[in-house]
């Protein structure tokens, strides 16, 4: 249930950006991507157009938008739970819809533009994928949106964040066959999102050896993450010496993705974007490093007998 | 260097039928009438084809990558690729890693594939992934048939430009052709509805038809001299009684060149899921008596797979039915893409109808030349379950007990149990490797005549096919031997075969404010450079006037 | 002094990746970041070509490239459950070498998705 | 006789070890199973390197030993026993068909995930998605019991098709979450979104709990199923009110979202 940004820019009359805060955080997505751009299909452009915010509190992007949706902290899966219900003309009483922070006119009103708009589309961020629930919260406005094209076009986005973490998604999935939380540790790709995810394997201390590139956990993760960090040998890739620089064994400093380092990002909506660096950095990219590294180990006898595995199994773990 | 000797060789595009002969192959991978030195491989008493190719498969880019995300579940219960020193690790199943896809198809004697569906803005995608899927040479399609810039130029009677606006994408996509997909159906699909007639205008036109699209889209891939002809996913994929769009497609291709994708999907009678039935004798009887066009049988085998294609309104359709998880894919003024994963069952009269259907265009249409085998994959079923297919087009009797399996009430439904055809090697080595080949235009593949590439399967004969088939003894790819006794030797990068139609010069411009109106992307940024195709190799457009 | 100019550069700064930036540089540091936003324009002219930070550190001690490239790789080599984990603000190639890395490794392999 | 092991150091990183199955040890001799595979991160090492191994040919199986990061225990076994003194890691249980898992101690996330049948009991805490699907997989556990004496984390019985759980302790969020048959049994009640998205099924609390807006009440009553499942429970020291004059069950309905016919009785004491 999702499209690439242009579809939105074309088609898309009803656009619901929910717990995300994009004039301060996506700064260009109004105007380039979505709300602000005239096309065939919609040539007024934003009189076309009808934008929701959902969130918590009254951000800088809810001015922009011409229905604000205040919802309780923590009663986002309620909310599209209860629009999931709605949708399908099932009874909700008031008082549970109460709860979410809204009242049923907001919400019947809500259903009614969802089902007559011709196109429409969800945005989500932080707001909804960080807060309690997770990755069900996401789940939820996904379900939400494929039930959506039981009566009309309906599609949902995550608001990706930092640069190209859409690139290393795509690529583990081409690669593994998973996006993330990913071992190899049986010498081919396991799955499982909180026991091979890195938060957690730091708190519970399940790994003894860090490589870390394109991120800070030094600065961002929790303190027990942190301090495992601390007790393990940690490599740390950066343009910057980072929080994590200091806590590492290794540091090597890198030439920065696309101001000083060629190459390739992907796009939020999976769309991969040509880098043009404009300055040549004294360092090297990281590319090399990592292939540096890569032939390094390559040297070194592999971990795995050869002839000790069969070369394919049919049963996995 | 190459030596094999003693073996049965079939060769149907030098029309050589188990004849015994040795091949050579020189050190550039070529196959040569003699040579001096290297290893020598007795392959006496066995079996030798041409290399495999895949007509119409999805193996790499956004939508297969999407189905990758949403079945996990399937790459835990799949078949798992160890890592060695030099090999890297994957997994099989129904949406296969990048590497896995190589070692799968190599480890079954195929040796060239196309990809069939590369929406243009994800060609930059798609060749990312081409490269990382080893072994195996490899060519893409470019979605044309929704594009909206093409669809006014033809709306407006602009023929010329529009042709220059198809060689455009072909080089900017560097690819090597053009896939229709369910004529302005997809377009229609954004607003979520559907184009199910051919003389019906589309929606958002006033006088432009799906017809009219397919005729124009055959024209433009004739006079552009693709080397493959327009790759075409008819209207109404997968609904009762769609035979009539399928023959109204065809007719609107009268005189023109073009390969109609996974026919299966297409030829079925009826009005309704109730009364749909089999309607492959009047397709087969439309492709004996026109030889301009070919098909792949787009095959349906029991079992899981996950649906993913283009057609976004089918795919819609399939999750109303099954209640399963959807995911779907637009992408903006191309093309859209749906994913279910979905569960082919004997018992289900649907399914049965659709299993009996592929197998009954495979031996009702008569001249194996026209006739390739597929299963779409992975929408009929996986790819490494071709050898299954085989069995069944070889042994009638196997078919005879596959049958009884299904319901009663199939009976009347299909023609199946009144075909008594068994496939020959030599038809069998023309449907998997040498029609396809020449379908494609490839001249150097699926032939081992003098000159091609040394892309050679070597089997040992058994009385099990579907075994002999997913086993082979050797496989030699580019005269290397990746697949030895079931072991993966080598995994050589395979190459990619691009076309760069002739475009007049003026294109450029006129794309580029219309590109600006439809696309978030900089037109200079769009096209995907040259530089980023692993292995290039450029193949000749000939204009069918100029032959 | 005249600045250079490249058309249609791409931010990476955030999730839309922008592709339609002009920068002004002199090989050094850029100077204007036309049509980037706030956040685009401020990555852009923070960065520079000027060499602020040592090539490498080991243990906190300046290194070679080399010297870390092969300490990186004897610490991870020895490790029986080593993780490469981030894989945000970099490029697909880097990234797709990070894969390699984690398969060669035998070790655990996550982003920042996964957060 | 039984097979007894001791381990000897605690593992520094996770210890895959599905061979710590009664199937695997009941025709093995002791050096034999001193000898099989376990994996300390990505090393293969045998078993011994990790635990003392005492007696052979058994299927009864007694760990002792803090194996906290030993993961995998008695995963997809079909019949035998394994008593732990101890504490275990993650998937015990997993994907089993038969035989029964006593742990004395705490256990973490996936006891009995996807299980076909059979019985795990953790007498002290255990983690989250307890008998739950896998990633991508339409269905959890299919049959068998599982009981928690202690608190659970989250997703307990996601995806759940048949069988029962039963938790002493409190249960965290999303219990219960997309289940589509069987038994929870809450005896000290759970945080939030219980039932969230269920199909069918049912879940009994003892304790109030926060409903979803997406569950109607529909009734007190005090259902015959419940006195059927009282005396199943009683074995194992466990007991359900259920006569009227204890009080009564509150029925809601659920989850109007999907829209789903799973039922979540709550306890009202007379």
């Amino acid at each position: 249930m999702t499209c690439t940004l242009g579809e939105v820019k074309q088609r898309a009359d009803f656009i619901v950006y929910w717990g995300g805060n994009p004039a301060e955080c996506h700064p260009r997505h109004f105007t380039k991507y979505t709300i602000m751009q005239k096309s065939k299909f919609l040539p007024r452009g934003r009189k076309d157009r009808t934008m929701v915010m959902v969130d918590i509190r009254e951000t800088k992007s809810a001015k922009a938008a011409n229905i604000f949706l205040q919802v309780k902290p923590g009663k986002d899966f309620e909310l599209i739970t209860i629009l999931r219900a709605l949708i399908k003309d099932q009874q909700v009483g008031d008082e549970q819809i109460a709860e979410t922070g809204l009242t049923r006119e907001a919400l019947d009103d809500l259903v009614q533009r969802m089902k007559s708009c011709k196109f429409g589309c969800f945005f989500f961020g932080m707001g909804l994928s960080m807060t309690r629930g997770k990755h069900m919260n996401s789940a939820a406005l996904l379900t939400l949106a494929a039930e959506m094209n039981a009566f009309t076009k309906f599609v949902a986005m995550p608001m990706r964040g930092h640069g190209n973490v859409t690139g290393a998604d795509v690529i583990m999935r081409w690669q593994t066959g998973y996006p993330f939380g990913i071992t190899f540790n049986r010498g081919y790709p396991r799955y499982n999102p909180g026991e091979f995810s890195t938060v957690d394997v730091l708190v519970r201390g399940d790994c003894d050896a860090a490589f870390i590139i394109g991120a800070d956990p030094g600065a961002t993760m929790p303190q027990p993450a942190i301090n495992h960090l601390k007790r393990i040998p940690t490599i740390c890739l950066d343009p910057h010496v980072t929080h994590t620089s200091k806590l590492a064994r290794v540091h090597i400093t890198t030439a920065a993705q696309g101001i000083s380092a060629p190459g390739t990002a992907y796009r939020m909506d999976e769309i991969p974007m040509p880098l043009k660096p404009a300055l040549k950095s004294p360092y090297p990219t990281d590319e090399e490093v990592v292939r540096r590294i890569n032939e390094a180990i390559a040297q070194k006898p592999f971990w795995l007998p050869e002839g000790s595995q069969p070369q394919m199994i049919s049963t996995q773990v | 260097m190459l030596r094999i000797t003693g073996g049965k060789i079939y060769d149907p595009a030098n029309g050589i039928d188990g004849q015994v002969k040795d091949l050579c192959v020189d050190d550039t991978g070529t196959i040569v009438s003699s040579v001096d030195g290297g290893r020598t491989i007795d392959a006496s008493g066995m079996i030798i084809f041409p290399g495999g190719v895949d007509v119409h498969t999805h193996v790499a880019g956004g939508a297969i990558n999407f189905a990758r995300a949403m079945t996990p579940e399937d790459h835990r219960r799949t078949q798992a690729f160890i890592r060695t020193q030099s090999r890297r690790s994957g997994l099989g199943g129904m949406a296969p890693t990048t590497f896995a896809t190589g070692y799968l198809y190599a480890g079954m004697g195929f040796t060239t594939v196309n990809e069939a569906a590369v929406p243009v803005l994800s060609a930059r995608h798609t060749h990312e992934e081409l490269a990382d899927i080893p072994i195996v040479d490899k060519a893409t399609l470019t979605l044309m048939a929704n594009n909206e810039i093409m669809l006014d130029q033809m709306e407006a009677g602009e023929y010329e430009r529009a042709k220059n606006v198809v060689a455009w994408y072909i080089w900017a996509a560097k690819s090597y052709g053009v896939k229709a997909v369910n004529p302005g159906g997809v377009a229609a699909w954004k607003w979520g509805s559907d184009a199910k007639q051919l003389t019906d205008p589309i929606d958002g036109y006033n006088s432009l038809t799906p017809g009219k699209i397919v005729t124009m889209l055959a024209t433009i891939c004739d006079d552009l001299g693709l080397p493959h002809p327009m790759h075409l996913h008819c209207n109404n994929l997968g609904a009762p009684g769609n035979i009539s769009t399928t023959i109204d497609t065809l007719k609107h291709l009268e005189g023109h060149r073009a390969h109609i994708a996974h026919s299966q999907y297409h030829a079925y009678g009826g009005d309704d899921w109730d009364t749909m039935c089999s309607a492959t004798v009047q397709l087969a009887e439309y492709f004996n008596t026109h030889p301009n066009i070919t098909t792949d049988a787009g095959a349906v085998l029991f079992g899981d797979t996950v649906t993913i294609t283009a057609d976004g309104p089918w795919q819609h359709l399939l999750y109303k039915l099954t209640g399963r998880k959807w995911g779907n894919l637009d992408v903006e003024n191309e093309t859209g893409c749906g994913i279910v994963p979905y569960t082919y069952r004997p018992s289900n009269l649907v399914n049965a109808v659709q299993w009996a259907s592929g197998l009954e265009l495979m031996l009702l249409i008569r001249n194996p030349w026209q006739v390739f085998l597929s299963t779409d994959h992975p929408n009929g079923g996986c790819f490494w379950r071709y050898p299954e297919i085989i069995q069944l087009l070889m042994c009638a009797d196997f078919r005879s007990e596959c049958i009884k399996t299904l319901p009663d009430r199939i009976k009347s439904k299909i023609t199946l149990p009144e075909i008594d055809r068994e496939y020959t090697l030599y038809e069998v080595a023309t449907s998997m490797s040498a029609g396809p080949a020449r379908a494609l235009g490839l001249t150097r593949k699926g032939n081992l005549g003098i000159g091609c590439d040394a892309d050679i399967v070597i089997y040992e004969e058994e009385d099990d096919v579907a075994r002999m088939f997913s086993h082979p003894r050797y496989v030699i790819k580019g005269g290397e031997v990746v697949i030895e006794d079931g072991d993966i030797r080598e995994t050589p990068e395979g190459r990619e075969f691009l076309v760069k139609p002739s475009c007049a010069p003026e294109t450029d411009e006129f794309m580029r404010p219309l590109f600006e109106d439809c696309y978030t992307m900089s037109f200079e940024n769009y096209p995907v450079e040259f530089e980023r195709i692993e292995n290039p190799n450029m193949q000749e457009c000939v204009n069918a006037s100029e032959k | 002094m005249t600045l250079q100019i490249i058309d249609n550069a791409t931010c990476t700064f955030c999730g839309c990746v922008c592709d339609d930036i002009q920068l002004h540089h002199d090989e050094v540091r850029i100077h204007e970041a036309k049509k980037a936003c706030v956040l685009g324009t401020a990555y852009f002219l923070n960065h520079t070509a000027e060499k602020k930070y040592p090539d490498a550190l080991i243990d906190g001690k300046e290194a070679t490239v080399e010297e870390a490239v092969q300490t990186a790789a004897t610490l991870l080599h020895e490790a029986d459950m080593p993780l490469v984990y981030g894989l945000s603000n970099t490029t697909c190639e880097a990234q797709k070498l990070c894969v390699a890395m984690a398969d060669q490794l035998g070790g655990l392999l996550d982003s920042h998705t996964s957060l | 006789m039984t097979v007894t092991l001791h381990l000897k150091q605690p593992p520094s990183v996770p210890l895959e070890a599905e061979v710590l199955s009664p199937n695997v040890m009941a025709e093995l001799s002791n050096s034999e199973i001193r000898s099989l595979v376990v994996y300390h991160g990505k090393r293969q090492v045998p078993l011994e390197e990790f635990f003392d191994v005492e007696g052979e040919r058994s299927d009864e199986l007694i760990l002792h030993g803090e194996l906290t990061k030993v993961r995998m225990i008695g995963r997809a076994m079909s019949s035998g026993s394994i008593t732990v003194h101890g504490s275990v890691g993650m998937h015990l249980g997993a994907r089993m068909t038969g035989g029964s898992i006593e742990v004395h101690g705490d256990a973490s996330d996936w006891i009995g995930a996807e299980m076909m049948n059979g019985f795990i009991h953790v007498h002290g805490n255990a983690g989250g998605q307890i008998g739950a699907a896998y990633r991508g997989a339409l269905a959890g556990m299919k049959n068998g019991t599982i009981i928690v004496d202690g608190a659970a984390g989250l997703e307990v019985g996601m995806r759940m098709r048949r069988g029962t759980i039963i938790l002493g302790g409190p249960a965290v969020d999303f219990t219960g979450l997309q289940m589509k048959g069987g038994t929870i049994i809450l005896l000290s009640g759970a945080e939030i979104r219980t039932g969230a998205w269920m199909n069918r099924g049912t879940i009994i609390s003892l304790k109030p709990l926060q409903m979803m807006p997406t569950f109607a009440y529909a009734s007190d009553f005090n259902p015959t199923f419940v006195n059927v499942y009282t005396k199943r429970l009683k074995q194992f020291g466990i007991n359900l009110p259920f006569t009227a004059s204890q009080g009564a069950y509150q029925r809601y309905s659920g989850d109007l979202s999907v829209p789903g016919k799973g039922e979540i009785l709550v306890w009202q004491p007379a």
